[in-house]
């Protein structure tokens, strides 16, 4: 099961993450003869057989290169074709983070979707967890299934079902999966355009015994008011909706350039000036230190650019022409931090409560 | 003057497209504009129709006057125009085919779009009249699988890209600062520094700019910020505008149909080197007697009278620095601010803001620091403002699902002069 | 009109801002005689008399200092009362900004609230431009009609009024406000409870020759939807509501704490121990250079805290007890940004759109 | 093992009051617990119910089970509880008389505030029903000049912190580690140096912990980061803590209800000196035989056995990190990053992630910095993750007005072995 334990060695038949830049990540499976195909080159299989995960791989002809990275639920989330919406990590992180899914929760999830959130859940529930998962789409819930299967995710079972009106229950649960005679879910993870329509189907799936936490996600905000109002129907407490606004930032570097880098220039661009006109002037300008600004209006900058490469250490005043390398050394940088151009303002609401059972005591 | 409000001959507009592109366009009587695919029209026709109008492009380069191109369903239902109700009622037929809710959205990419852009340009060739858009729009539903599986919802979305890519209508927007500013960031983000129209709005605002004020200004945006501050003051006041180079770059005013005279007369500009070294760079000019110009051949004359008028404009703008006492430092700039604030602070008039924008919050920290060493600047702080969007369709109201990351960050704080005299002897003192 | 223009020395009469700390601004008129009291000393009007704006000014008896700042819009709003919910300038400048205020515009407002964004208005609107702003609390019109009259805001007119109920028409405006027979506003922002009630009221007050743009300003998201609604009834166009963050920053500095110093002084607690303990040594060492790790289980940290003073340059290790001075000149430091503890994550909905007159050609 | 779902007795537990704080308490059966102006109750009393249960306190230190203090009204009308009842008719009729706009609201403040604290201290004494709470707020309104003259809905706001101020209510939670992490938010957010659940979630998520890991951890919060581990671990697997001082600050694990020998099966620690100078800091530790520890006296041999044990203990944990391979690096600390990273990137595992978290964005960036010199990590980023919470009454629907502002930042990058060998050789390599 590679998303629940390390391994340190390729072989045959393992699931590898081909690293190829921050947007391409490949999911692979080994297999002798067989070869990876990149715009940067490609890359053999048999190659790949016995080298360490992590390790850096130059491409066949010594073109680029990728790393062979060991699957992880967050590395699945990056690599995913995005078929449906996919419920990103600064969502699904703090979901699991507020409901307390640990080692050994019981899950209720619906829908399964891209089975992003699930690769996710199955990680942290392990093997003493249970994940159920329910898919109305046909397509989506085979291909989901086949790669639960694939991904060796024995704790998750997957159902077809359109719990919006068939509800959560299962005839013949698996006997590992049962408990109490049913579901008995701790956890309930609702992605589904209407929640309000399935939440009235829970109540027959969840822990009798323990507190069960609810979240629904949901991109509108018509929908939270909707689902907030079935969750007062049908007993659920402390109702609390909050958005999640994730930011990816990345360390850059800013050139320094210096007021004294630019009277210094402007100075050299006017002495040069001065020099190439002194047989010409006609103005009457006394004598002394100050300059003459006679021609200055008429004048370019095209003769000083030539000589930007002479001003070292300092700043690149001519941004045309000559491109400086972020971060070159003949100059002085300070480091700054940049948000990606474009960022996931909204993902969707998210829709938390609680239903405790009622007391035996 | 130019109007605010009326489209107006041999002035410069912005033009929106449907495609959310836009485009800067100088309205010439009897001119022709072209819009690329989205046909071309006579400037006469859009003129006398105020600023906001959209129009619709007929043939032969008519146009008539149409209802917003943004927002084709939501100001729907207020329609009285006959093609906004053939799509009402196109959409509404089409929805009550629909699958009621999300579940059946079958995967809707390259493979279910039986149209392909051959066909579409073979429908643009076929005909230019004013129902291609719609045309085009109906095909590409009829080849599209997929269509009737998908919901409402994504119907409406659906169809509304396709409007927008294909529907040959446009706005005429006044070109104001913000307009120019969406421009740029549409064109040329690095050349307006990142900065976001909400930012700009709160650089205005903390500067305090208004009709009749002496401000001082940085600006590497080649004008942006100062055709801001101009249309601001409407012709009062004075902007010093400090630049790198020999000559400043104002080019965005070309856009501005400000008059050159209004220009020369509130825009002063300055050099660094006049601005760090003023003495030195003070022009000594000699007046030459009547007598002696009269002496002069014409030629000569005409030059002297430039070189006289430069002299005098270089020590007018020095003089003006050396007096100090502006109302309000705007910087907008990568320069090194801790490098060059020594210079600027003592010009700034007592009780007026200081205020600095930077794409990096980074930079700003290292000049809140030094200004809170320096004390002559009351309490700066940095300033992030972020708009979020909405989508706001009844029933599915949510944020914009992205936006833009960047917007940069504004440092405001107050001059100030400090008791200890000592303080302030930094710089120029 | 001291919201127009800047002057330089102060003088009986004049409005003055003691800034007192950052959440203490205090908005005084001179007057001969009087003083200002502050946790912090007192203040004689009479010496203000004199100074010029900007100038830091030490308390009667040498106890404390304040700045004597200038009145301006923004120092208005950071000084006010919080009688009621202000619009922040975050908010203020945006609108402004995005609906071309400008030197000359003709702007209604409603309801006036606490005159804040009044002010910024009718700076920014300057001589020629006039605001119409409306309240109904008389109360609040009251304070806020006294305030623009001692403020000189010649350009605003203020009127007592339930516009939702009673809409916008002015019967007798004042001459110098009048255009095209009557208010016909430019600009319009409602801060209302129920804007959807005053919108159709607008038509006769907003101009018929240039397009209008408009803000409504709404905490709640239900609002927004009435409000968006109302404004597709009446033909306003181009519909967009948005949110504005807003953050402020402040500059700190944090200490560099190396794992180096961690290291060194690990060390010393170890070597002082050694020693302390060498003549009770029991268990077998053997010899060489490694150190006995006997009685680390049982130490205490009590007895290196009293030699921290001699580290230096490097990082305090003991929180407790000894206390540094952010920024202290023995000390190593980076710079930090640090956002305010409780931040505004919400002011309002801001619902923007047009109204573009009916052609005349 | 400790209980996840019920009260039970000698088990810690976060007590939620309807003032929104918060106090954590060992359940001893038999005691009693007092909750200050809320009162006090016995601990036998709340035994056996699921987490998460509500309580009011009777007379005599007694409990009833009663709904969710924290949502008086959401839930209200789900509710078949006779209190809940008379509240919310009470309610109907205060709204009754309600102006029913906003525009009467009149400046709430401490004058229209009839009942003064003295009033309100003597209620309290005068009687320790039940009702005491009702009788307060009822009283309260009754002296409240301008409640009529509110809106229905700050009518229900005012209600409610009322209420949430004096009923005798409280809510038992399990104490996990997003519960612990609250309480210091609360108590000591210096403690957690400012960290958010969030930024919890995505460190844990991040980092990839589940049971049965080995995890490296730098964790400078008093242990609340291990307790999440420990939680999400539930027993299986490794942390080996390196820490500071010469014993690891695990104090918050007293609260976890971890058994002593599941901790010392679990956590290794191991402080600076001994993970950067392994070889100097193991132990030779010379075995007696077996005669030899026959011939010491009692006191000399449990002495020995002491020793043993703490040699062997230190020299397994030093052996760990030399052997390294370790799951993930965690660091949550003040230390300076780029000074400790070179010892401690070796002994990652390939393709482990590396997560360290920050308060300031800042000293992140000299880290991301470092590590994209370095080369050992992959792709490393900076995330940060802010959460933003809604009051959802229906037809009030909007974010809370303000919200914490902190929350801390955290990199998250993947350990990768670069082909040129010459990279790794920094640090101990």
């Amino acid at each position: 099961m590679s998303f629940f334990k390390y391994k340190d060695v390729i072989e045959e038949g393992d699931l590898v993450f081909a690293f190829i830049s921050r947007g391409t990540i490949k999911p692979i499976t080994i297999k002798k003869g067989e070869k990876l195909n990149t715009r940067y080159g490609h890359y053999e299989h048999d190659d790949m057989i016995g080298m360490k995960f992590g390790e850096q791989m130059a491409g066949a002809r010594g073109i680029g290169f990728i790393h062979l990275l060991h699957p992880s639920p967050e590395l699945w989330t990056l690599s995913l074709p995005h078929r449906t919406q996919i419920v990103y990590t600064q969502d699904s992180s703090y979901i699991m983070q507020r409901l307390n899914v640990v080692s050994g929760t019981r899950v209720i999830e619906a829908g399964t979707g891209s089975a992003s959130f699930s690769h996710s859940f199955a990680r942290t529930i392990g093997y003493d967890g249970r994940l159920f998962t329910y898919e109305f789409h046909e397509p989506r819930y085979l291909e989901a299934k086949k790669e639960l299967e694939e991904h060796n995710m024995k704790n998750t079972l997957i159902t077809h079902r359109d719990v919006c009106n068939d509800g959560f229950e299962i005839a013949n649960i698996p006997e590992g999966f049962v408990k109490d005679g049913g579901v008995s879910g701790e956890v309930v993870f609702l992605d589904l355009p209407s929640p309000w329509t399935a939440i009235p189907h829970l109540e027959k799936v969840i822990s009798q015994t323990a507190r069960v936490g609810i979240c629904c996600f949901s991109p509108c905000i018509e929908q939270v008011d909707k689902t907030v109002k079935a969750l007062q129907d049908e007993g659920w407490i402390e109702i609390e909706m909050v958005e999640v606004a994730g930011r990816r930032w990345e360390a850059r570097k800013d050139m320094v350039k210096d007021v004294g880098d630019v009277v210094k220039r402007l100075k050299d661009i006017q002495s040069r000036k001065n020099q190439g006109i002194e047989n010409k002037r006609h103005a009457k300008v006394q004598a002394g230190d100050k300059r003459d600004h006679d021609e200055m209006d008429s004048g370019s900058d095209d003769g000083a650019e030539k000589k930007v490469q002479n001003t070292g250490k300092g700043f690149n005043p001519f941004g045309k022409g000559v491109r400086v390398r972020e971060g070159d050394e003949g100059f002085e940088w300070r480091n700054v931090t940049k948000v990606e151009g474009e960022i996931k303002s909204h993902t969707s609401y998210l829709t938390f409560a609680y239903k405790i059972p009622l007391p035996k005591v | 003057p130019k109007s605010l409000t009326t489209i107006s001959p041999n002035q410069h507009a912005l033009i929106r497209l449907p495609s959310e592109g836009m485009k800067i366009v100088l309205l010439k009587p009897n001119g022709v504009i072209s819009l690329g695919k989205f046909g071309s029209f006579e400037v006469n026709g859009i003129l006398g129709y105020p600023f906001g109008q959209s129009f619709e492009i007929l043939d032969d380069h008519k146009v008539k006057p149409t209802k917003s191109i943004t927002q084709l369903h939501d100001d729907a239902p207020a329609s009285d125009d006959g093609d906004e109700e053939i799509e009402k009622s196109e959409l509404t037929k089409m929805f009550s085919n629909s699958a009621e809710s999300n579940q059946n959205i079958i995967n809707i990419g390259s493979k279910v779009q039986k149209l392909t852009s051959d066909d579409i340009d073979e429908l643009k060739k076929s005909g230019a009249s004013s129902n291609i858009g719609q045309t085009i729009i109906e095909k590409m539903i009829a080849g599209h699988g997929g269509f009737d599986k998908k919901t409402i919802f994504s119907q409406q979305k659906y169809l509304k890209r396709k409007q927008q890519k294909f529907l040959r209508r446009f706005t005429v927007e006044y070109l104001g600062a913000s307009q120019l500013l969406q421009y740029y960031v549409e064109k040329d983000i690095q050349r307006i520094l990142d900065m976001s129209e909400e930012s700009l709005g709160l650089i205005m605002t903390y500067s305090n700019v208004r009709p009749g004020g002496k401000y001082l200004l940085i600006d590497e945006t080649g004008g942006v910020i100062l055709y801001a501050m101009m249309e601001r003051m409407k012709g009062e006041g004075t902007i010093v505008l400090i630049h790198d180079n020999e000559h400043a770059n104002i080019i965005t005013l070309r856009n501005s149909d400000y008059p050159e005279e209004d220009i020369n007369r509130m825009v002063k500009t300055i050099n660094w080197l006049q601005f760090v070294e003023p003495e030195n760079e003070k022009i000594d000019w000699d007046e030459a007697t009547p007598a002696e110009i009269e002496q002069m051949k014409p030629s000569k004359q005409a030059q002297y009278e430039r070189r006289s008028k430069r002299a005098q404009e270089i020590n007018e703008v020095i003089n003006m620095t050396q007096e100090g006492n502006f109302d309000a430092l705007i910087s907008v700039s990568t320069l090194n601010m801790t490098s060059f604030l020594p210079y600027v602070l003592p010009t700034i008039g007592g009780s007026r803001p200081v205020v600095i924008y930077s794409q990096f919050k980074e930079l700003l920290l290292e000049t809140q620091h030094f200004l809170m060493k320096d004390k002559r600047v009351l309490a700066p702080s940095i300033f992030e403002s972020r708009v979020r969007a909405y989508q706001t369709i009844p029933g599915r109201m949510h944020p914009l699902m992205t936006m833009r990351g960047f917007g940069g960050y504004v440092l405001w704080g107050t001059r100030v002069m400090p008791k200890e005299s000592g303080v302030t002897a930094i710089g120029r003192g």
